[in-house]
């Protein structure tokens, strides 16, 4: 059963990808949905399987895969508790983002190719959650960044899309570096790439040390934070997240999917799998409660300032990862799980919601050219309410509570829980984030529904609403094909000198006239005439069953993440962490849901009842501002440190070295100096006869006078 | 299969067809269409044999089969016989021979009957590389590969080829003939020419690290390594596609094999003695090479770059010391051979439309070439070690070897899969992805049937590799314990190495068995 | 030993001398016009001597009162010249012709040159050393300048003499020496004078004479004619030149080296490193700027040369074996570049010697080309070719006595020697052709001694290892 | 003591003479230089008792080669303008070259009476110069040991004369050579052609 | 008292002369050869030389095969000198340069 519901999506990316030539276009797309939704049928009974207790832990050998010296990996699926919540989120979120996307992509050529990718995905993520070994772990790693790479370039004729996919690619695959690094070192030690052999073993190896580039380090602390690398960069924690935002490039659907809901959280699931290691250094946690701790501060800032609409959703992604991170840090990884968990459903409902907005506003992703949705989409509306109500995590201990509610106050209290310096810190931290967290959340919702309309600033609009009588919506296929791509392109040229800064210098331009308040009343009355309307059901639908997740996920299933019992052993489950959990101060457990609304309320203020308050905060506290639009100059950063420094040391590299140095004195230098013994040789050979006496005669002298005086 | 002299025949079949596609009768015409098929038909042949030799092959039977000898030369000896090693190597010889050929099929207009017979002789003398027992016919046949691929370079090849041949040509003359002198002093001081039993010998450690950096030098301006590496580059902007690909897939595995079959066994003293500076060079060319291959503006030369820092790769799994290094190392060498030779014939598909190999003159032709664009794609990811594709085994096996033996070389060898995705990736964008910016560029037609016959076998090799490498170790992994069993009394120590944790129960599994008895 | 026997011991000096002389009269007879059938008898009378080494006079040992041996090396030696002198009989009509100038002197004067190179491999003392070095010189001398109306000919006549003269004078003034601190003009004498001790004197003479046989096989510093004389001769003389007096001045070099002078061999085998190393070097430097092709050629065999006397280095009956070798493909290997120079005419039929006029040779004559190539690649040592092999043999005697960082220096300077023979190569294969028009291949007989050279130093070549082998090795052990 | 003196006188007239060869501006003068050491050396060895090689440098060097050089310069290089001036004017100095010449041989003469000079630290290998003259010894050795060498030599000699003879012999074209056999066979049907002219057309030349 | 050594010593004297000779003489050929009929002078006294000291009579039986093969080479030495002096118009060894390099 596990074999059908891991292969059926690669069999359906296969059959999608390569024989739609064949199949037609509604052929790959059928054949793609149906087999997801058939593996997510086959996921929900393995997951209430593990959840009545039914199930225990199974692995399905698969294939041989190699076999060198004590090296021993196999393909084979893994199915324990853990296992099945992955399943569940990635199969149930990728089914119902195929079907959004029969209506997202209706528009697109070459939609059978998204398919592809999107099953394609699908399958690297469940071997990614099945692996029974790091190298199969490594594989669906890898195949999940492949699949990354190609949706986020999925429109490859936009330049800052490719740029945006390769930049996601190579900052992952810096997390690779260390995952690999990780998995080297684990077999070093433990001369196994099994995950239950390694896990067995790790306690035994605490306190051992190990030669790591000439130093001597704690072996399991130099093990887990290699490994933890990685999981910073598929997770997008600080430093190795600037490609989270701008994978926002590929298509909403994939945003999703893949940046939301499943593939940025395998570095959380990695370390949950891994955590009976990680247990095992003190410092290795500590190292992860920070990371996760600090990004997810840092990326609830950025989120405050972003205007695009699913950027702002981006950092808000990154930020809950944070929350998942440091709660694993500080041990409570039922919590990190049970946040993966929800924040799958209202983290996809919330990006669905958004591409549900961009299709009805044209592709205009720009919140500053929102305004007054709220009728025109209805759905949309409410089921971003939904996801919102759930990211803040609203509710009342004991009553009931959005998804959110649960997961996030469990992993805060579990940080003030954990009594430790860093866990207070983490705690503090993640207070803080959960008011930012309210508040952008708020303002999103602000800026896009309510107010009044401001979309005749947008290009988009104004593009369509130019030529809406000749490409119409209605208009047949190529026409609308010709228009997106020109679209695209426009949007191509804006950014023709960019790098990922790009964002931010179209907003420093647009700043001045579009300023958040200013900006307001120059567009009062636009809408250009420009008419939303609802999406179709294949889209709204996703919404709905993603709204009742997003509500429902984690009032049914708080008990069953945060107790041990479900876990049956497959994370690390401190009971003495959950009891302490138990016994916090009051206050220590409303103040998520005091920040929340304070959060809530700032918004509310801000946006809609005196809009000239983000102006003149901006102005006051311009360098701030600044520092957090620009997302701390990470990207800047990055750029003069490693990028720019690549291509010049390479230029310098090629032409210095290989040209300059090597060939300049190794073969051309030789050559130079033969056909320089060339010249000697032929003026000495000067066709006088008495010149090779000469030289004859100085012959035999050299010879006479080295022979006499030898 | 006893008796029946498989290897003879696999060499002399390229011979009967190369001096057929000589000697012909008939119009420049008509000869240029049967040398073409000629030399199809005995690349085929040959394929095929190559798929007998491998069926026919028992692993973990004898080290050396399908043995022949002859004394006819005197001094030394039509000797030959595969192990696992070869054998895989064989195979991706002949399975890529057939292939450049179908690439040259309309590439090559000019004297085609001469390009298929030396191109045939080529085939003859990297097989005869391969199957060489003798110390001498090994010589003969590696040092003869120049010949042709010197003329390959030279008579077909582009704007600056007469540089580049005569910078591949003497380059790596000179590095083989310092090996000569070794394997003279070999022959001479072990009373014998028989590689089998050389690779048993042991020589007296002063002498083993003269003969391992004569040996070394040759190999390592093969292979190549940092900082002999700069004759590649030249050699493969200008060859012919199928050169290009002869080149990148077979004739820098004969290094990587010459390291297998001599310095290992033969000098395992000063194999070990001199790992660090193998090491030390494949950590420079492993970040200098990828940073060289980033600011390319030529595509050959950019994956020419990138072989450098592949065969890095090779080069650490290869004195890693054990299985994991060396069958890494091996698996990067038959990895490499396929993917590089694809990634060759893919510019070579759009150089015979375009003929230039400029990345500028491209762009966006994932729009005109869709087929094309996504056989690119996969073969760029296959070359950056994307786990299911054929690199990632060896890549990871040898990485993962490296670290057992040192973090450091780990460490910086590992940097290789984030600047190898950057470049590679970045040349497939400015390529493939993006607007089109060239009208001509726009213009070109999707893959030809031909091609598709050139690019989809490889592609199933690719992936076959990458999802079931363990068919291509079995072959391997006894005469790799071989290798290992005379490596080990000299291993260097590990830098990585692990002490006992203060208080050790007792386990299952030695846990430090990779780090404390190898 | 009477004299019947040595009669018999020098057969082949005596078949050729007479056959000389009665051609010669032949010749005054019949003039010009019996040119032909007086080359055909000539070929004829090599070939007898040839036969005749099958006799007595191939192993026979000492005749002459000591002044003359018949063994296995002076039998070897003697093939390859007579070998090579009777392809610089048959090749030269076709080439005279043209010239108007085929006179019926020529092959006698490449029988008397014959005759006295066998006096030379044959010598084993002094006296008999020089009056056969002599009399070879005397008849190159005169056929170098052979094209009267050429001034290049007559200049490099000029050249070659008084080079060659002074040469003489040298190796005598060492001669006298020798034979006045020794006693004696056998080899056995000197070999005794040395093996007792080697004086000033002594040491002295040793080095002129060596430096007078050096000029003879034009190793560097006493290589300086070899160009001039190479481009300037006849083409076919060239090719004579190129043939069997190096054949019997290395022969005779190396049979002075080992058993005249074998006592000193720690002094001479420095001046051999340094000739050697100094030779192949400067022959590889100084070819790489040439335009014209026969005078490429003689830096080629200076180059080569250079790589014989690795093989002499040694002192040993391996490393002998090797010159032999070496002499014995390098023949094949320069005859046959040499063959298809002479092939190189433009459309009227006059012989072009420049590198330039090559280009494009692939595609006017590709089998010419081809052959070509192979005679370029081989002498570069390139396997599969069988011009690696002598490489290798000499190479593996200097291993053989542990001398490897002199074979690696040796070998490495090979690859400058590669760089000239590409040039070639790529001259005729990549290269656009040029206006120059080869006419074909006239003489079948010519197109045939080019395939059997070009087969002979391809890769089955390597099947005559085996016997090649045994023959140069048992010549060589005549010597010990 | 005689000996001495003529070793010195004739060792010294030797490199002098040798000297003015090579420095000599007028090759003619070379050439006679050239014959005035042969002599010395002539004489010098004389003085060992090689009489007969002696003799021949005399004969075959002072009146061959030499005189072929003498031959040739006068050949090829002549100026005679500057040559006949300069016989005049170095006439004295010829009579004095040849009043010391016959010094030398008086000389010679004397050392020659007075015994060859002992250069000998070892016995005799050969036969007793004083038993059998050098010459009868020279001869016996030539014709009996030496006899390889010797028609080498001659075939040296041929070779020189064959060599001497194609490089410098031209068949003279354009003289026209008697040939008395086409002479005689020639008929007068051969040289004289009858026709019959039609009358009146003359002769058709 | 006259010995070995004063013959080697003129012998030696003429054989530096002969060299010398070539190089002093440049324009010349014919006295080149002159200088090289010195050093076979000096050749055959140091032979005759030897033969005395050695009582051996084999010195002089070679200093007669040196005349006589000198006298050949003389002969044919001229004779090149004559088709170069044809075929040029002058025998300076200046001039005898048309092939180098």
């Amino acid at each position: 059963m596990i074999t059908i519901l891991v292969f059926l999506p690669l069999l359906a990316a296969a059959i999608a990808g390569i024989g739609n030539r064949f199949i037609g276009h509604t052929a790959a797309k059928l054949v793609t949905t149906i087999g997801l939704f058939v593996s997510c049928a086959l996921a929900w009974p393995i997951f209430i399987g593990f959840l009545t207790g039914h199930s225990h832990a199974t692995v399905v050998p698969v294939l041989h895969f190699l076999h060198s010296g004590a090296l021993n990996v196999d393909w084979s699926l893994r199915v324990d508790s853990l296992t099945a919540v992955m399943l569940v989120v990635v199969t149930s979120v990728s089914a119902l983002v195929h079907l959004y996307s029969w209506g997202y992509m209706a528009e697109d050529p070459d939609q059978p190719r998204f398919f592809a990718y999107l099953s394609l995905f699908t399958f690297m993520m469940l071997m990614l959650v099945t692996a029974d070994s790091l190298i199969q772990m490594f594989f669906g790693w890898e195949g999940v960044g492949l699949a990354s790479y190609l949706l986020i370039g999925f429109w490859y004729y936009k330049p800052s899309a490719n740029r945006a996919a390769i930049k996601a690619f190579v900052v992952n695959r810096v997390g690779d570096f260390g995952f690999s690094l990780g998995i080297f070192g684990t077999f070093l030690v433990f001369g196994t790439v099994s995950i239950p052999a390694i896990l067995a073993a790790a306690p035994h190896m605490a306190g051992s040390t190990i030669g790591f580039l000439g130093m001597r380090a704690d072996t399991m602390t130099v093990l887990c934070l290699l490994l933890f690398v990685g999981a910073m960069g598929k997770s997008a924690q600080i430093g190795l997240h600037t490609w989270l935002p701008d994978a926002m490039e590929g298509p909403t659907p994939v945003s999703a999917l893949i940046h939301a809901a499943t593939m940025v959280t395998a570095g959380v699931f990695m370390v949950c799998r891994l955590s009976p290691m990680f247990v095992t250094s003190p410092t290795a946690m500590h190292v992860v409660t920070v990371i996760g701790a600090v990004t997810c501060f840092f990326a609830a800032t950025v989120g405050t300032t972003q205007t695009d609409i699913k950027r702002v959703i981006a950092y808000s992604t990154c930020s809950q990862l944070g929350y998942m991170f440091f709660a694993a840090g500080v041990g409570a990884f039922g919590a990190a799980m049970f946040h993966l968990f929800t924040h799958a459903f209202f983290k996809a409902l919330l990006f669905l919601s958004a591409g549900s907005v961009i299709n009805a506003m044209h592709h205009e992703q720009d919140m500053r050219f929102y305004g007054g949705l709220r009728k025109k989409i209805p759905v949309t509306f409410w089921a971003m309410v939904a996801g919102t109500l759930a990211i803040t995590g609203v509710g009342w201990a004991g009553v009931f509570g959005f998804a959110g509610f649960y997961s996030k106050d469990a992993i805060i209290e579990s940080a003030y829980a954990s009594g430790t310096q860093l866990g207070g810190f983490a705690w503090f931290m993640g207070v803080f984030a959960a008011l930012l967290t309210s508040f952008y959340s708020w303002r999103l919702i602000f800026l896009t529904f309510f107010g009044k309309p401001r979309w005749a600033a947008s290009e988009h609009i104004q593009h369509t609403m130019h030529d809406a009588h000749g490409h119409g919506h209605d208009a047949h296929d190529h026409g609308h094909d010709a228009h997106a791509a020109h679209g695209h392109d426009a949007h191509a040229d804006h950014d023709a000198h960019g790098n990922p800064a790009h964002a931010a210098a179209k907003e420093d331009a647009g700043d001045e006239p579009h300023s958040d308040d200013r900006g307001f009343t120059e567009v009062e009355h636009g809408t250009l005439g420009y008419e939303p309307h609802e999406n179709p059901w294949m889209m709204t639908l996703p919404l709905v069953l993603l709204s009742v997740g997003a509500v429902f996920a984690g009032f049914a299933f708080a008990p069953t993440f945060l107790l041990g019992d479900y876990w049956q052993g497959a994370i690390a489950y401190s009971a003495e962490l959950h009891e302490a959990t138990e016994k916090l101060p009051f206050l220590v457990s409303l103040a998520p849901t005091i920040v929340m609304l304070i959060g809530l309320f700032v918004a509310w203020w801000a946006y809609l009842r005196d809009t000239s308050i983000p102006g003149r905060f901006t102005a006051t506290f311009h360098g701030l501002y600044k520092f957090v639009l620009h997302k701390w100059y990470f990207d800047e950063l990055y750029d003069f440190l490693f990028v720019r420094p690549a291509f010049a040391i390479g230029r310098f590299f090629w032409v210095r070295g290989d040209q300059g140095t090597i060939d300049r004195f190794g073969p051309d230098g030789i050559s130079r100096l033969i056909v320089f013994g060339n010249r000697v040789t032929a003026r000495v050979q000067s066709g006088y006869v008495y010149t090779y006496a000469l030289v004859m005669l100085l012959g035999l002298a050299g010879v006479a006078t080295w022979a006499v005086t030898r | 299969m006893s008796g029946f002299p498989i290897l003879s025949i696999m060499l002399a079949v390229p011979f009967v067809g190369a001096l057929w596609c000589l000697f012909a009768p008939g119009s420049d015409e008509a000869r240029a269409r049967g040398a073409r098929v000629t030399a199809l038909a005995a690349s085929l042949i040959d394929f095929a044999l190559g798929i007998v030799l491998w069926l026919g092959y028992q692993t973990g039977g004898p080290r050396w089969q399908f043995v022949e000898k002859s004394d006819v030369f005197g001094r030394f000896s039509w000797a030959l016989g595969v192990d696992g090693i070869a054998m895989l190597l064989i195979v991706l010889t002949v399975f890529l021979v057939p292939l450049c050929i179908l690439a040259s099929w309309k590439a090559i207009a000019k004297r085609v009957p001469e390009y298929m017979a030396v191109f045939l002789l080529t085939e003859i003398l990297m097989l005869g590389v391969f199957m060489a027992q003798d110390l001498f016919l090994f010589y003969i046949m590696f040092e003869g590969g120049l010949i042709p691929m010197y003329l390959i370079i030279g008579i077909w090849g582009g704007a600056r080829r007469i540089y580049a041949s005569y910078k591949f040509f003497l380059y790596t003359l000179l590095g083989s003939l310092l090996m000569l002198i070794a394997m003279l002093m070999m022959a001479h001081t072990a009373g014998t020419t028989s590689i089998p039993a050389l690779m048993a010998y042991n020589f007296p450690p002063a002498m083993q690290d003269w003969l391992f950096l004569a040996f070394f030098a040759s190999f390592a301006v093969k292979m190549p390594m940092w900082p002999v590496h700069t004759w590649l580059p030249d050699a493969h902007v200008e060859a012919p596609t199928a050169g290009s690909v002869i080149l990148a897939g077979v004739m820098l595995k004969l290094a990587g094999y010459g390291f297998l079959r001599f310095a290992l066994p033969m000098f395992p003293q000063a194999s070990a003695h001199y790992m660090w500076l193998i090491f030390a060079l494949s950590m420079i060319a492993t970040v200098y090479t990828s940073l060289v291959a980033l600011v390319q503006k030529d595509m050959k030369k950019l994956i020419a770059y990138s072989s450098v820092a592949h065969m890095a790769l090779v080069t650490f799994g290869l004195f890693a010391f054990n299985e994991q290094g060396i069958e890494g190392g091996m698996m990067v060498m038959l990895g490499h051979g396929l993917v590089s030779s694809a990634l060759f014939l893919c510019v070579g598909v759009v150089y015979d439309r375009l003929h230039t190999r400029e990345i500028d003159r491209y762009g966006g032709i994932a729009n005109n070439m869709p087929a094309y664009a996504t056989f690119f794609l996969f073969f760029t990811m296959a070359s950056v070690g994307l786990p299911g594709l054929s690199n990632f085994p060896g890549e990871f096996l040898s990485m993962m070897g490296t670290y057992e033996i040192s973090s450091w070389a780990a460490f910086v060898a590992v940097t290789g899969i984030i600047t190898g995705a950057a470049y590679m990736l970045y040349l497939y964008r400015r390529i493939a992805f993006g607007p089109q910016k060239n009208a001509d560029a726009a213009a070109m037609p999707d893959l030809e049937p031909r091609e598709w016959l050139i690019l989809a076998p490889l592609a199933a090799a690719t992936l076959w590799m990458g999802v079931y490498p363990e068919s291509f170790i079995a072959p391997m992994r006894q005469d790799v314990a071989a290798i290992l069993v005379r490596l080990h009394p000299t291993a260097p120590a590990s830098d990585a190495a692990l002490t006992a944790p203060p208080a050790r129960p007792v386990m299952a599994k030695p846990a430090i068995a990779a780090a404390g008895e190898r | 030993m009477g004299y019947t026997a040595s009669f018999a011991l020098s057969l082949p000096e005596i078949i050729l001398s007479f056959g000389a002389i009665a051609l010669m009269l032949a010749a005054a007879w019949a003039g010009d016009k019996a040119s032909k059938a007086i080359s055909v008898i000539a070929v004829a009378l090599l070939a007898g001597a040839a036969a005749s080494l099958l006799g007595p006079s191939g192993s026979g040992g000492v005749g002459y009162d000591g002044l003359y041996v018949a063994d296995g090396f002076s039998a070897f030696s003697k093939l390859l010249i007579y070998v090579s002198a009777a392809i610089a009989i048959i090749i030269a009509p076709g080439f005279f012709d043209r010239e108007g100038e085929m006179r019926a002197e020529f092959p006698v004067l490449i029988l008397l040159s014959a005759v006295g190179m066998g006096m030379m491999v044959s010598a084993i003392d002094l006296l008999s050393l020089y009056v056969g070095l002599e009399l070879q010189s005397l008849a190159a001398y005169v056929l170098a300048s052979f094209l009267r109306r050429d001034g290049r000919s007559a200049e490099a006549g000029l050249k070659y003499f008084v080079l060659g003269a002074l040469a003489s004078g040298i190796l005598l003034y060492g001669i006298s020496l020798l034979y006045g601190f020794s006693g004696g003009t056998s080899f056995h004498a000197v070999a005794v004078a040395m093996h007792a001790g080697v004086g000033t004197g002594l040491l002295f003479g040793l080095v002129f004479v060596l430096a007078g046989l050096a000029f003879k096989i034009a190793a560097v510093p006493f290589h300086m004619w070899t160009p001039d004389v190479y481009e300037g001769s006849p083409t076919p003389v060239t090719a004579f030149f190129a043939s069997a007096p190096k054949v019997a001045a290395m022969g005779l070099l190396v049979r002075v080296a080992i058993e005249a002078m074998g006592p000193a061999g720690d002094e001479w085998r420095q001046i051999m490193i340094f000739c050697a190393l100094a030779s192949t070097i400067l022959g590889a430097v100084a070819a790489i700027g040439q335009t014209n092709i026969k005078r490429l050629m003689a830096y080629s065999s200076i180059n080569n040369v250079g790589f014989a006397l690795f093989g002499l280095v040694p002192g040993t009956a391996y490393g002998a074996s090797g010159v032999l070798t070496y002499m014995t493909v390098y023949i094949a290997m320069t005859l046959g570049s040499l063959l298809c120079i002479l092939q190189m005419r433009d459309a009227e039929g006059n012989p072009v010697e420049t590198i330039a006029s090559l280009s494009g040779l692939s595609r006017t004559r590709p089998g010419l080309a081809a052959a070509f190539a192979v005679f370029m690649f081989s002498l570069a040592g390139i396997p599969p070719l069988f011009g690696f092999w002598p490489k290798f043999m000499v190479f593996d005697a200097l291993v053989d006595v542990g001398m490897w960082p002199l074979a690696m220096i040796g070998i490495a300077t090979s690859v400058i020697g590669a760089f000239y023979y590409l040039k070639i190569v790529k001259t005729i294969y990549f290269d656009e052709p040029s206006d120059v028009r080869f006419v074909p291949l006239r003489s079948t007989t010519e197109g045939v001694l080019i395939l059997i050279a070009a087969l002979f130093v391809s890769p089955l070549g390597y099947f005559t290892v085996p016997l090649l082998g045994k023959a140069t090795l048992d010549a060589a052990t005549a010597l010990f | 003591m005689i000996q001495t003196i003529a070793f010195y006188l004739f060792a010294i007239m030797v490199v002098l003479s040798a000297g003015l060869v090579i420095t000599a501006r007028n090759p003619v003068h070379s050439v006679l230089w050239l014959i005035l050491a042969f002599f010395n050396a002539a004489g010098l060895m004389l003085l060992v008792g090689a009489e007969f090689i002696a003799m021949l440098l005399v004969i075959v060097y002072v009146g061959a080669v030499a005189v072929l050089f003498l031959f040739v310069v006068m050949m090829l290089d002549i100026d005679f303008s500057e040559l006949r001036g300069g016989f005049v004017r170095y006439l004295p100095f010829g009579v004095a070259v040849a009043l010391v010449l016959l010094c030398e041989i008086v000389i010679a003469g004397g050392a020659w009476e007075a015994g060859p000079v002992e250069l000998a630290g070892r016995t005799a290998l050969a036969p007793d110069p004083a038993a059998i003259p050098n010459i009868q010894a020279l001869g016996t050795l030539l014709y009996t040991r030496y006899l390889f060498v010797f028609e080498g030599a001659g075939l040296v000699l041929l070779v020189a004369m064959i060599g001497a003879i194609v490089l410098t012999h031209r068949a003279r074209g354009g003289v026209r050579q008697q040939n008395v056999r086409r002479q005689n066979i020639r008929r007068p049907q051969d040289a004289t052609r009858n026709t019959n002219p039609p009358v009146g057309q003359g002769v058709e030349l | 008292m006259i010995g070995l050594q004063h013959y080697l010593t003129v012998s030696a004297i003429l054989f530096v002369m002969g060299v010398l000779g070539i190089f002093i003489n440049r324009k010349n050929v014919i006295i080149i050869l002159m200088s090289i009929e010195l050093i076979l002078l000096g050749v055959n006294l140091n032979l005759v030389a030897f033969s005395a000291y050695l009582h051996d009579l084999v010195g002089q039986i070679f200093a007669m095969f040196v005349l006589t093969v000198a006298a050949g080479e003389a002969a044919i030495g001229l004779a090149i000198l004559v088709i170069y002096f044809r075929g040029r118009g002058t025998i300076a060894v200046d001039d005898a340069n048309r092939m180098k390099g």
